[in-house]
């Protein structure tokens, strides 16, 4: 379990996008998507179709493990879909009782959705490529010129490190106080799932009670360390583009820039 | 120069945990703490390294007290300090971010970092586990993991905690040697510890009894004169064989040395 | 040193940093109760780190939290509602700012409870249909559906809140008081 | 009861933990386990205890195979006690009493039992009253192992497992606790699974001696045959002999004569040695 949180959605290939400084990838994923957001008109839908399948490809991760990312929201995307196609007004094709199917509904359904779904699968490639870690080393790198303006950056960064570091070591918590008390004769796990329900709560408080107390531990642990407020810290990791960012931040922009003309120019 | 003057400490109102402490320990000096559970020594280590605050009196180092929050950080990069539980002083997800947390955090320079930390890994021996979570360790793998991580910060003062409890005789024989070349090298050992054997060979002990500071001085003389029962302490091996023999030769902390030196006697 | 509120020390950061941990365990975990809408616990946790560390830390603890949740789930985050989280965070975090209000010593008056339980309810609706407002600006996403799920989904935190929530603040100082009564009787 | 376990082996993802091991464990002995850092040995009682859901082997208590779900996952032995290394791991209740109380109440002991029974435990492990209302995280390193103990021993179980149980408790609170222990097992004819590093502490109280090496069981031995006649073994896997019998060696060498002791224990060899030194020096 602790290493799944760990790695997050994290897929090993050796694809051109594992390879990218995760700097490059944070900031083409954004331009990306605010492109997207603008999606308009068929032929720009049919571009942005082509760029994410044609990422989807590049990173040799396979198409199911993107099913996958897709599943948990599966229910809204029919909702949104349903929804359109039933309350869009409009040229009716089909109808039963009072619910009518028009041809713009079934059209303003299928964009919605399409669009959520090129965002998803988007957004999936990030953590698909890279390790919850090395994402938040690198948008600590993005943001270190804030640092010169005093924000904190450092201290933000410490705080996302330590909370993708405890997520696996709270779950731990919880089995560990279970598997304490499996030694001391109470098995959590032997009773039936409507029992077992309950019998999480009375692990919470304690739960609290740990996290707290680790909390202070690990106050401690950090400012005997000589971590101070983390300014001017250096950096044993160091993250350095290659010729590949170039070529990639470069493409991206461009697709932006066709994205945009294809809107603006309403094809 | 580490200070402590006139200290009282509590952590609930009324039940005082240290009382009216002073001591102070020169430079490159080694000391060991010892005491009963319970008598106050991990919070004497915290109260060094300004973790925890003095409720009286003051705890110096080199003149710079720990209640000036401005000064703590120099204090921090000066004294390294080894937690009772490694598990507590563990902050990230593997062994060697473990050990590079703390070089970063004192600006040691990247190449720099690598030097060092190929020299602590290796020198607990943990060079097949950098990439190892710390949570993931065995219950000695997580001290070596502990103490790899403070001595590679070099600081002046390492405090260690009860750090070879779950060690090895081997290893704990390893960090004794670590110990010994670092403060050959002029770092000052503080070690807390239950194991009498390696309380004789350092250079001065400090009895903590019930929060008070009950003996500082010499650790031979002190097995030899104190009625260390009273202190739910014991003798060390050494001294069990020197009162066997009567007391006929000198008192060394090498044990073996006394024996050969008794037979030639005889 | 209790009040200070925009100080980043590194307890302040690491209480968040695990604050967000602990939002973001619980996040896994939820009973489905309705479209895209869940019984979620984390609620109550978020009651819970305003009233004890403050708005600030319910409000950061919260955002990031629910952004790694969806980061380590689906690998999308929904910003809106991860803003939302942040707001009833800071909501929940309001009462901390009360003169006697200190739970970590034991310190909870019953007019408190009130407050904390206003402000928590106006927070969840609030941040709800903050959330509500953001999917339909910038996802496109279709109005009613989520008239749907907002009221669905403040009815069930407002449970959470209400049945969980409250009574652990409560628990939790409780258990404080005795602590400290007992080492005053000593 | 027997305790038998065969070819077990236990994989921590790409790390092979324990190899191939196969022992048998009689009732009413104090059996220690010893080897180096990362040995195995904590990963080997807690297969014994059913903590670890997954393994690959065999495990019997008297002759019959311990129940597992219908996932094939071993589940935990209620009847044996277990101490975990750390006591952090362990402790989980939030005050001293109710941590105490935990094991007895799910055994269904009445709560006057129970309190009686708290009073009677708190001397023997060295822990004053005023703790009780406590908060087990506020106690020093050695009284939560003290705790931690205390509350296994509420289970008065048949086979304890001790995982380090003397690391951190200062010496005269280990010496009492051992003999408490030693007692207590002899008396009531219990078994007793110790893991130590400290050499003098096996060679004093335990009756057999389990040595591991790289996740495999290098040996189970009588304990005075172990240090007494296996000594290159033990060299040999990097672990050291008992201060008394380092001693003998030194006294061995010096006399250049094989010298017999009684047992590998202190006050054993002491008088042996003393003795030949007394008629030395006459
Ligand atoms: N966080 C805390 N809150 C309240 N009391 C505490 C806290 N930490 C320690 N104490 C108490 O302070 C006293 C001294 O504890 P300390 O940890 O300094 O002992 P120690 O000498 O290190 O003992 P050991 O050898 O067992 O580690 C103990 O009575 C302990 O219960
Ligand atoms: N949870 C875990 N995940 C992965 N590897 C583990 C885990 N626990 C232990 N190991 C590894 O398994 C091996 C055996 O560990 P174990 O804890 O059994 O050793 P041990 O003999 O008890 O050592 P020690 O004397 O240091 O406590 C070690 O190499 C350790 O790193
Ligand atoms: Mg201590
Ligand atoms: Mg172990």
């Amino acid at each position: 379990m602790a290493n799944t949180v760990l790695m997050g959605q994290y897929w090993e290939t050796n694809s051109l996008f594992h390879r990218l400084d995760p700097r490059t990838k944070i900031v083409s994923i954004i331009f990306i998507m605010l492109s997207f957001l603008m999606l308009d008109t068929f032929i720009s839908y049919a571009v942005a179709t082509i760029i994410v399948l044609g990422i989807l490809l590049l990173s040799k991760i396979p198409i199911y493990v993107f099913g996958r990312g897709l599943q948990p929201i599966l229910f809204i995307l029919m909702f949104t879909f349903l929804y359109h196609v039933v309350f869009t007004k409009g040229n009716v094709i089909w109808s039963w009782s009072f619910i009518e199917v028009t041809v713009e509904g079934l059209h303003n359904g299928i964009r919605f959705v399409w669009r959520i779904v090129l965002l998803i699968l988007l957004a999936s490639m990030l953590t698909l490529t890279t390790k919850p870690l090395t994402l938040a080393h690198g948008l600590e790198k993005l943001l270190a010129p804030l640092s010169k303006l005093n924000v904190p950056v450092e201290q933000f960064s410490l705080m996302i490190v330590i909370a993708i570091r405890f997520i696996p070591t709270i779950l731990q918590e919880v089995d560990r106080i279970l598997l304490a008390q499996k030694a001391r004769g109470y098995d959590i796990t032997a009773l039936t799932l409507s029992k077992r329900i309950f019998a999480y709560i009375p692990i919470l408080i304690p739960l609290l009670f740990t996290i707290i107390q680790r909390a202070e531990h690990l106050t401690y642990a950090i400012d005997a360390r000589a971590y101070g407020n983390g300014k001017g810290r250096t950096s044993f990791k160091q993250l350095k583009f290659q010729h590949i960012d170039y070529q990639v931040g470069g493409i991206v922009i461009i697709n932006t820039l066709v994205l945009l003309l294809l809107n603006i120019g309403g094809v | 120069m580490l200070t402590f003057d006139h200290v009282h400490f509590y952590y609930k109102k009324g039940q005082s945990v240290i009382e009216n402490m002073s001591f102070t320990i020169e430079t490159g000096e080694s000391v060991a703490i010892v005491g009963a559970n319970g008598c106050g020594k991990s919070t004497i280590a915290k109260l060094m390294d300004g973790l925890l605050l003095p409720k009286e009196g003051r705890v110096t180092f080199k003149n710079i007290d720990t209640s000036r929050p401005t000064d703590l950080d120099k204090i921090h990069e000066q004294i390294g300090f080894v937690f009772q539980n490694p598990e507590d002083q563990f902050i990230t997800t593997t062994v060697m971010d473990e050990v590079v947390f703390g070089l970063e955090n004192i600006r040691v320079p990247r190449e720099e970092i690598l030097n060092r930390l190929n020299y602590a890994i290796q020198a607990v021996q943990m060079e097949d586990y950098l990439d190892s979570m710390p949570h993931q360790l065995s219950g000695g793998q997580k001290q070596r993991v502990a103490i790899a991580a403070i001595v590679a910060m070099r600081p002046e003062i390492i405090i260690f905690d009860e750090a070879t409890s779950m060690l090895d005789p081997q290893g704990r024989e390893q960090v004794r040697s670590i110990m010994n070349e670092l403060h050959r090298q002029g770092m000052t050992i503080i070690h807390i510890t239950h194991h009498m054997q390696e309380v004789l060979s350092a250079e001065r002990i400090l009895l903590i009894h019930e929060g008070r500071l009950e003996f500082d001085g010499n650790p031979l003389t002190f097995f030899e004169t104190a009625t260390v029962a009273d202190y739910q302490l014991e003798l060390p091996f050494a001294v069990r064989l020197y009162q066997m023999f009567h007391h006929s030769t000198p008192l060394t902390a090498d044990w073996k040395e006394m024996v050969r030196l008794q037979w030639s006697i005889n | 040193m209790k009040k200070s509120l925009f100080q980043l020390n590194t307890k302040t950061v690491v209480t968040i940093g695990i604050c967000a941990a602990l939002y973001g365990a619980t996040g896994f975990i939820g009973v489905p109760i309705g479209p895209d809408t869940s019984l979620r616990p984390a609620i109550a946790l978020l009651a819970i780190f305003g009233a004890l560390f403050g708005p600030v830390v319910g409000f950061t603890a919260g955002f990031i939290g629910h952004v790694l949740t969806d980061l380590l789930t689906s690998g999308m985050v929904w910003w809106g509602w991860a803003l939302g989280s942040a707001l009833t965070g800071a909501f929940m975090g309001i009462i901390y700012l009360y003169k006697g209000f200190d739970p970590l010593a034991g310190l909870v008056k019953s007019k408190h409870i009130g407050f904390f339980a206003v402000y928590g309810i106006v927070g969840i609706i609030l941040s709800l249909l903050f959330s509500w407002w953001f999917d339909i600006t910038f996802m496109g996403e279709p109005s009613d559906k989520l008239v749907i799920q907002v009221s669905l989904a403040s009815l069930s935190n407002i449970a959470v809140f209400v049945v969980l929530g409250i009574p652990a603040v409560l628990g939790y100082a409780k258990r404080n008081r005795k602590a400290s009564n007992l080492s005053v009787n000593e | 009861m027997v305790y038998q376990l065969n070819n077990m082996t236990v994989n921590y993802a790409e790390r092979v933990a324990l190899h191939n091991v196969s022992c048998t464990i009689q009732e009413g002995k104090w059996i220690s386990i010893i080897g180096q850092t990362g040995a195995g040995k904590s990963t080997f009682v807690k297969v014994l205890k059913g903590l670890i859901p997954s393994v690959d082997g065999d495990y019997r208590i008297d002759q019959q195979p311990v129940h597992r779900d219908s996932k094939g996952q071993l589940k935990g032995i209620p009847d044996i006690g277990y101490v975990f290394q750390y006591p952090e791991h362990q402790l989980f209740e939030t005050t001293v009493y109710k941590e105490l109380a935990f094991a007895p109440k799910m055994m269904g002991y009445s709560s006057q039992q129970i309190a009686h029974a708290i009073e009677l435990i708190l001397p023997q492990v060295g822990l004053p009253e005023e703790i009780l209302p406590l908060a087990p995280f506020q106690l020093s390193g050695g009284y939560k192992r003290r705790l931690a103990i205390a509350s296994v021993l509420m289970m008065d179980p048949k086979l304890l497992i001790l995982d380090e149980p003397t690391a951190g408790l200062d010496p005269v609170s280990r010496v009492a606790l051992l003999r408490l222990l030693k007692r207590w097992q002899q008396q009531e004819n219990r078994t007793i699974l110790f893991v130590s590093h400290q050499m003098n502490d096996v060679a004093e109280y335990s009756d057999e001696v389990m040595v591991f090496d790289e996740g495999h069981l290098m040996g189970h031995y009588d304990t005075n045959i172990l240090f007494l006649e296996q000594a290159q073994l033990l060299a040999k896997l990097g672990m050291s002999l008992p201060e008394p019998v380092q001693l003998l060696k030194v006294v061995e060498e010096l006399s250049g004569q094989n010298i017999e002791v009684a047992s590998c224990r202190e006050r054993d060899i002491f008088e042996k040695v003393w003795s030949i030194w007394h008629t030395r020096s006459c």
